[in-house]
């Protein structure tokens, strides 16, 4: 098709067509056109359907703020809904699509609404829908859903790439139209670090878009010849195609700099967009001002739009929209577009309502063909193919009131201005503060720049700014036309009308919030930026009060709608979170082992051998093997915290529950951390290395909230405590040797003896290994074997895993993983994860005794409460099946025998579950209401998810060697 | 946000893990009589104004101190920001 | 006026002339037998249950700016019972039931949706978790069912089960969950109670109580004070602001919840579903919005807004488990205002003060609580005795060391 | 150190990985020892004597130094990560101990960490999309911990054109992988 509508002039490059579909018709426009621009330059009007009605729309705006225009852009994967046409930077092969209509954009199945409109009030669905009862989820709501949304996502996985960055600067610029250009200069020149953020690709804002001159160059050519001295400055970044989406506390700006959405698909390793985190000391909004319509019947037809994008379209991308214009203003600014499409040769009808007359119907199913004008004459027919309208311009001030602050209202200009409290930082300036002509929007950036500079320190030099217009805003509020009886749209995409409105009022909806939430006015993608005034200019005038009597509208970030993927950046896929490898890793991975995540970490679950079908044969055999030999295991993940000082051994025993002073030099002991509430926190091993010198094992999870925790009562509750902290869980490879044969494998590789006598149980100590390797050696157990942990630094922990496998070859040693060291936990009756839930006391844990209260530690004193200590509290048991034959599940619930499975008899449930080979059937650890009074007691175990009941046994929670021989041996 | 830090100067709050109320460095004795009852009000009770609030946040991405932090909870606006040792240490805390 | 479809044809017929006021804006009584303080969902469930089950009359309503304006109009619309503990599954689970039945109850329709609710899991041991959960869920009389990742993945086929840091295992389902338009709970309630004589007042900021040898006498707002034998204050986020008038510290903080939208988009998700690696859940509203949340800001607040991180943390989750949503946009983004107690769970109390009741330290799960607290509170005022799926919502559980805690995570309230 | 076994990088190879991107050099550095020195409670008077007695310069908040031997970042108050060099100073802990004696606690840290010298014409075009941190205001020497893909690091700018990331030994490979694919999209 040809560009019928393209006329001479602006600011396309000519030389370059460019080649798009729309609805899968192709088209060509040109580099510099936005999707809007080449469609309207091919005659295409219609480009949407209304969200209830299903209205045919066309565009109504010439930017971010437009409500109709919204299309399905690209295809596949990277299938973008609701984009709107006016900001889409027209790119070769851009594929567009319509939305929210069926079977074609032309012919809509569901513009039946339009037709049932007089059901379809404001409201109506909270009034009916409601019998019979059951059908709303069956009948209508399913209808209603399937009806709703726009745009569709492609349910494909989003391929692009996303970045995030911080910025840092002085001075933040928002917009760079005639005031943002001029602060920018001032302030680039004075040398403070400055960024200038445009949400358009094309920086000059209506300069672009304007035919009036500034010191004889047009708008144009001085914001291009300024945009590049700009760029000259080493001191000031440009950021064009970015958009500043909201102001947070203290001066932090979101922006989103869309990096490759105007190329078909983004060069390698180049984001789609990047989000920045722009770190200002002063900002200055210089957004300029949105335009706003005129209400009156039938105000939606295709080809019925902004004065001043009409205008826009014909001076920026040399597009008419129509030949035949009529344009209804309320304020001299209307009558520029009057002037300017004159120029180019259109002819215009202007109906100026400051001289009584009005528009007040219009015609054209797809697009505009006549309107109805009523004036002092009577009422008369004009045809026309485009109309504009100008009912004023709003200051564009969303951003200034992202902290709540409310705006304020000026008559001279009829339209709120930024609020005096917005953001700490911001100040407004040109069209966004109400200075609307483009003399003041310069003299006033500059000013405003010149002004937040002083307050830093800096000396801006005076701006050498051109001469420019400076007309005054004369304007005569018109906000909707009353006439008949049709609709007047005020929300064009939630099709919110006059009427809509003065049912709110009658229905007592009449505060701006309860308004704004019955009609849906403002709730659309374009959150109002055109409607809401004149929503309120319609509430006050039937409330009989003022419009900032009535309420003013606040608007929340961010300012337009943003991809998600953009403020998830890199951290999507497996890349969401870091990964922590342990050292044993590569060793594992050469083994086949399977991993787990296990918090960040991804620890080795079980390690497969030939011939081994599923994971229990595994898990089967590494724990069997570790109880008949000896095991290896990677414990590298437990917190490891080192602690130093002369009160080191005071300060573990107000963290701990137990004493550790007492501790002597190379020893071990196990201790129990609570919380100030009295529950545990975290359970480990710490060992006293030397007379100040201890090293502290946390649970894997809880590395760092113990360690947070420490830094607090050192800091803040015991501050002249002489103890220092680091951590250093990174610093050695640990691996936990266990079994019979654990001694003998080990003496292999230590260079020191390990024998009973030389080294006890809850012993440790610094040793060396393979010939001189500094050691620490830990004789513990989790397993409730002979065991040892070893550690070494960490570049060695490769080397220590195969040393390791091969001292043990003799042993038929194993190396188990996470579910081995489960089961043998289980076993032994070790609380771990399961249990540590935080909802536990060390009562509940049949860890009562630890708790000392012979001294001032944290948890101890509330750990005591009455409903803590109460017979009939939970107790850590044993479970075992009666019928060995059947499987238990954690999480079951026990119920006595013969009760049924409510709440009354719940008697606590099972926290872990393992199949034990050693003894060949399930066991579990559970809480069981007076647990420790009820040995050998029958119950359920009841997992009604699954349906399932198991009789059990509760017995001790020490399933193996409840004395601790072996652990001694 | 922004916490001016005493030693590192300006920092974003994302580096930080915040608690609550500064009032929590007011740990009672434990061995005290009418431990129990001063250990509820600690542990459980809050002024949570609307206004001025002085609150504890931990570097734990910088260098590991808590500080004590002065700022408007209706505003946000921060006004003073001090290391939590002195604060304790000024509140009589020792050892 | 009753509603019904007949009465819309009707209207639209005839021009929408018959249409009356949803509620009346009556000038304050000189007294009253309760006040409610708080004109959010709890608030106006309150006055309406009082009104409608206690058979309760000269009740007023004292709210400071316009009803619904705080967490009931700001929230992510889920409801469900899917809790743990014995102190609060049957309160939810109450709550539910009363759901369940409230259109025809209060003649609105409030679009309950009962499209079910989906909390994944990632590890054994949140299976374990949830299994303990959903077993207590239908020991107390309500629905659970634990999915495989099979099952999961046939009912959202588009969610991240490949390239996963932390890959799904299954999730813990609850069919009778799902999503309410939540401002017309407010209305709906609203026009309930005006209808059964509750003088509803807004713009009518309550300054200070007036109490005398431990009694309470009435309030004084912003429009004179008003006498009242009882006053119920339900006041959510400004909780501490409200009792600290009466001096009354409580085990509560307040904190900042943000709240997303999407631009409207075509059905993807029919329920609402947790991710169980990060911050992050969903539903789809009827009007196409993809409606999400994930964990409150953490530090005191009253701002009503929130800051970015939370905003990318939400996101960050959003994208880790439908990798789909990249290209759709985040809309709107607000703040609300949690009254974040010690433990997770709510009081529904007495105070110190005869005649002074208090409802409040709902966490970010008020909205799903709405008709129980309403009910449950108005019981309390209507009867002095708890309602009995109320029974642990105590002051003093703290001081006899029972509390409610089903995170585990202690007295820390930015954890719950 | 004297034994049989071989050492492995932090990026789980033999010898240390040198990657480049466009202008950008990445190099994983194990040729430095390093250990954590926290001066004991009232002790920081003597630590500071010893320190300048043994050349080992403590540089204030926010900063690092080199010194002849030693080089020291600041971690936190009164405390410091020495380094030195791995071949002459792999057991660093037993060598700072004797300098130091009593008034301070001395923990080897050169295996908690894995140090990348990034090295670029224009670090900040890279670091702006890593980390919160103005590298372009930041001084020679500035240093500081903080967050680059959710992991705690050090960033020390040793010039304008070199710049050390030093990060969980763990995460290593993660790190370099957020270093390596932030590049590619800076450059």
């Amino acid at each position: 098709m040809t560009q019928d509508n393209r006329i001479s002039g602006g600011q396309i490059d000519r030389s370059r067509p460019l080649r798009f579909t729309f609805d899968g018709i192709p088209y060509t426009g040109h580099a510099g056109d936005t999707l809007a621009s080449a469609l309207l330059a091919n005659g295409v009007k219609l480009m949407g359907r209304s969200f209830k009605y299903h209205r045919p729309r066309g565009v109504i705006s010439a930017g971010s703020e437009e409500p109709n225009a919204l299309v399905e852009l690209r295809s596949g994967a990277r299938q973008e809904p609701n984009t709107r046409a006016t900001v889409v930077e027209l790119f070769d092969g851009l594929q567009a699509r319509s939305q929210n209509a069926w079977p074609s954009l032309k012919f809509d199945a569901l513009a039946i609404n339009d037709r049932l409109n007089t059901f379809f009030t404001a409201g109506f669905y909270y009034k009916t829908f409601m019998w019979p009862a059951a059908f709303w989820e069956k009948v209508y709501e399913p209808i209603i859903r399937r009806a709703a949304g726009l745009g569709s996502l492609s349910k494909q996985d989003d391929p692009d790439e996303y970045d995030k960055g911080f910025l840092h600067c002085d001075l933040l610029i928002i917009g760079a139209g005639p005031a943002g250009l001029a602060a920018a200069l001032t302030a680039g020149r004075s040398g403070a670090r400055v960024i200038v953020a445009d949400e358009d690709f094309r920086m000059g804002g209506r300069l672009n878009a304007e035919t009036f001159e500034l010191g004889g160059a047009s708008g144009a050519d001085w914001a291009a010849r300024t945009v590049a001295e700009l760029a000259s400055m080493p001191n000031v970044r440009l950021l064009p195609r970015t958009t500043v989406i909201g102001a947070f506390d203290h001066g932090i700006y979101g922006a989103v700099e869309r990096v490759s959405d105007h190329i078909a698909v983004p060069a390698a390793g180049k984001p789609r967009q990047i989000l920045w985190r722009i770190y200002t000391r002063r900002a200055i909004l210089a957004a300029g001002a949105i335009e706003r319509p005129i209400a009156f019947e039938n105000n939606d037809r295709p080809g019925i739009m902004l004065a001043g994008a009409l205008r826009a379209y014909a001076n920026r991308w040399g597009v008419a929209v129509g030949k035949r214009v009529a344009v209804f203003t309320n304020n001299d600014d209307g009558l520029r577009t009057a002037s300017d499409l004159r120029a180019k040769g259109i002819s215009v009808e202007v109906i100026d309502s400051r001289t009584g007359a009005e528009v007040i119907d219009s015609v054209g199913r797809l697009g505009v063909k006549s309107i109805t004008v009523r004036d002092a004459q009577g009422t008369r027919t004009i045809a026309v193919d485009a109309v504009g309208v100008s009912g004023g311009w709003n200051p564009n001030l969303s951003i200034s009131s992202h902290h709540r602050g409310r705006p304020v209202w000026d008559d001279a200009i009829a339209a709120f201005l930024p609020a005096p409290d917005g953001p700490a930082g911001l100040t407004s300036a040109g069209a966004a503060a109400g200075q609307m002509s483009t003399h003041a929007a310069l003299t006033h950036g500059a000013a405003q720049a010149a002004a937040a500079l002083s307050d830093l320190g800096f000396t801006a030099p005076a701006a050498d700014l051109p001469p420019a217009e400076d007309a005054p805003v004369s304007i005569k509020p018109l906000w909707f036309v009353h006439s008949g009886k049709g609709r007047a749209w005020i929300d064009q995409q939630n099709d919110v009308t006059v009427k809509d409105v003065k049912l709110a009022h009658q229905e007592n909806f009449r505060s701006v919030e309860h308004l704004k939430r019955y009609t849906t006015l403002g709730m659309a993608t374009d959150q109002g930026k055109t409607g809401n005034v004149i929503g309120l200019a319609v509430m006050a005038e039937l409330t009989g009060q003022s419009i900032p009597q009535t309420g003013t509208t606040i608007y929340r970030p961010p300012y337009t709608p943003v991809a998600m993927g953009v403020l998830a950046g890199r951290s999507s896929g497996k890349d969401f979170r870091p990964t922590r490898l342990t050292p044993s890793h590569k060793w594992a991975s050469e083994q086949g082992a399977v991993f787990v995540e296990v918090g960040m970490w991804l620890r080795g679950q079980w390690f497969p051998r030939a011939g081994e079908t599923t994971w229990r044969q595994s898990v089967d055999r590494e724990v069997l093997q570790t109880r008949k030999s000896a095991g290896i295991c990677d414990v590298t993940t437990l917190g490891k915290i080192d602690i130093q000082g002369t009160d080191a051994g005071a300060f573990l025993d107000r963290v701990y529950a137990n004493t550790f002073s007492t501790l002597g030099v190379g020893k071990v002991r196990y201790g129990l951390m609570l919380r100030e509430d009295g529950m545990v926190m975290d359970d480990g091993t710490t060992a006293r290395m030397g007379q100040n010198e201890y090293v502290m094992t946390t649970t894997t999870a809880n590395a760092v909230p113990v360690f947070r925790h420490l830094e607090y009562c050192r800091q803040v509750l015991w501050p002249d405590l002489d103890v220092q902290l680091i951590s250093t869980t990174e610093a050695w490879a640990q691996y936990s040797v266990a079994g019979p044969n654990a001694r003998k494998l080990l003496q292999k590789l230590v260079d020191q003896d390990i024998s009973d006598a030389a080294f006890p149980y809850m012993a440790c100590g610094e040793i060396t290994v393979c010939g001189g390797l500094r050691a620490r050696l830990f004789r513990i157990s989790f397993s409730g074997e002979l065991a040892y942990e070893i550690a070494v630094p960490t570049r060695y922990g490769d080397a220590m895993i195969r040393e390791l496998v091969a001292a043990g070859q003799e042993f038929d040693a194993v190396v188990y993983g996470t579910e081995a060291l489960g089961v043998m936990r289980v076993e032994k009756g070790h609380v771990a994860g399961n249990e540590l839930n935080g909802q536990s006391t060390a009562l509940n844990m049949g860890l009562g005794k630890m708790v000392s209260k012979k001294k001032d530690a944290i948890g101890v004193v509330l750990s005591q409460r009455e409903g803590l200590v109460a017979e009939g509290g939970y107790r850590l048991v044993g479970v075992k099946p009666v019928d060995p034959a059947k499987p238990l599940t954690a999480g079951s619930h026990f119920v006595a025998t013969g009760k049924p499975a409510t709440a009354e008899n719940d008697g606590g449930w099972l926290t872990s579950v393992v199949y034990s080979p050693h003894l060949g059937h399930s066991i579990a650890l559970g809480y069981l209401k007076n647990g420790d009074t009820r040995r050998g007691e029958k119950l359920r175990a009841v997992n009604l998810l699954a349906g399932t009941e198991v009789d059990i046994e509760i017995v001790s929670p020490h399933f193996i060697d409840p004395e601790g021989e072996r652990l001694r041996g | 946000m922004i916490i001016n830090h005493p030693l590192l100067g300006p920092r974003d709050s994302q580096e930080f893990v915040y608690l609550g109320d500064a009032a929590l460095m007011n740990r009672p004795d434990g061995m005290a009589e009418g431990a129990l009852a001063a250990f509820i009000d600690f542990a459980y009770l809050r002024d949570n104004p609307a206004g001025l609030h002085r609150e504890l946040w931990y570097h734990e991405q910088g260098d590991r101190s808590w500080l004590v932090v002065t700022r408007n909870t209706v505003t946000h606006e921060i006004t003073t920001v001090e290391l939590a040792r002195d604060v304790a240490r000024k509140a009589g805390r020792s050892k | 006026m009753r509603y019904s479809g007949f009465r819309v044809i009707r209207e639209a017929l005839t021009g929408h002339k018959g249409w009356t006021p949803a509620w009346r804006n009556p000038e304050p009584q000189p007294a009253y037998d309760y006040i409610i303080v708080g004109g959010g969902g709890h608030g106006l469930a309150t006055a309406y249950y009082l009104a409608k089950e206690y058979k309760q009359a000269r009740i007023a309503l004292l709210e400071k700016g316009w009803i619904g304006g705080g967490n009931v109009g700001r929230n992510t619309t889920i409801i469900r019972s899917n809790y743990l503990l014995d102190g609060n599954e049957p309160f939810y689970e109450f709550s539910l039931k009363l759901w369940e039945g409230l259109e025809q109850d209060f003649n609105y329709n409030a679009m309950v949706s009962q499209r079910g609710i989906l909390n994944l899991f990632h590890t054994d041991a949140q299976r374990d978790a949830y299994t303990r959960r959903g077993n207590a869920m239908i020991m107390h009389g309500a629905d659970a069912q634990l999915l495989t990742k099979e099952d999961v993945r046939a009912l959202y086929p588009f969610l991240n089960f490949d390239n996963a840091r932390f890959p799904i295992k299954g999730g813990l389902a609850q069919k009778r969950g799902g999503t309410v338009r939540h401002d017309a709970v407010a209305w709906g309630y609203a026009r309930g109670a005006d209808m059964r004589g509750v003088d509803i007042i807004q713009n009518c900021e309550v300054t200070g109580f007036r109490t005398e040898n431990g009694k309470v006498l009435g309030v004084e707002t912003s429009r004179g004070y008003i006498g009242a034998k009882k006053v119920g204050v339900a006041v959510a986020g400004s909780s501490s602001r409200v009792m600290d008038k009466v001096h009354m510290r409580l085990p509560m903080e307040s904190h900042v919840l943000q709240a997303f939208v999407s631009e409207g988009l075509k059905p993807v998700i029919d329920g609402v579903m947790t991710f169980g690696a990060g911050h992050f859940y969903v539903s789809q509203s009827d009007k196409g919005g993809l409606v999400f949340g994930g964990d409150i800001d953490g530090y005191n607040s009253y701002a009503q807004r929130g800051n970015l991180p939370v905003v990318e943390d939400v996101c960050e989750g959003g994208m880790a488990l439908m990798p789909m949503v990249g290209r759709a946009r985040l809309l709107r983004m607000w703040g609300g205002i949690m009254d974040m107690s010690m433990d997770g769970s709510p009081i529904i109390d007495r105070t110190g003060i005869d005649g002074l009741y208090f409802n409040g330290g709902w966490c970010y799960g008020g909205f799903k609580a709405t008709p129980a607290s309403g009910f449950c509170f108005a019981h309390l005022l209507a009867t002095d005795t708890p309602h009995k799926t109320a029974t642990a919502y105590r002051f003093d559980r703290f001081a006899k060391g029972l509390m409610i805690d089903e995170k585990g995570q202690g007295a820390q309230p930015n954890l719950h | 150190m004297a034994n049989r076994l071989k050492a492995l990088t932090p990026l789980g190879h033999d010898a240390p990985e040198t990657v480049t991107v466009g202008p950008l050099t990445i190099t994983e550095n194990t040729s430095f020892a390093m250990a954590s020195l926290a001066s004991r409670l009232g002790r920081e008077g003597d630590v500071a004597k010893a320190a300048a007695a043994a050349g080992i310069p403590l540089p204030g908040p926010g900063m690092s130094a080199t010194g002849a031997t030693y080089g020291a970042i600041w971690l936190g108050a009164e405390q410091w990560m020495l380094d030195a060099a791995f071949a002459t100073h792999e057991d660093i802990r037993a060598a700072l101990l004797p300098l130091f004696g009593d008034a301070a606690s001395i923990t080897e840290q050169t295996d908690a960490w894995v140090r990348f010298d990034l090295t670029a014409p224009d670090l900040p075009a890279l670091f702006e999309r890593l980390c919160n941190l103005d590298t372009r205001a930041l001084p020679e020497g500035g240093t500081t911990r903080t967050v680059i893909e959710h992991l705690g690091c050090y960033v020390v700018k040793r010039s304008a054109t070199q710049i050390s990331v030093i990060g969980p030994r763990s995460s290593a490979g993660s790190l370099h992988h957020a270093l390596i694919t932030g590049a590619k999209s800076a450059y």
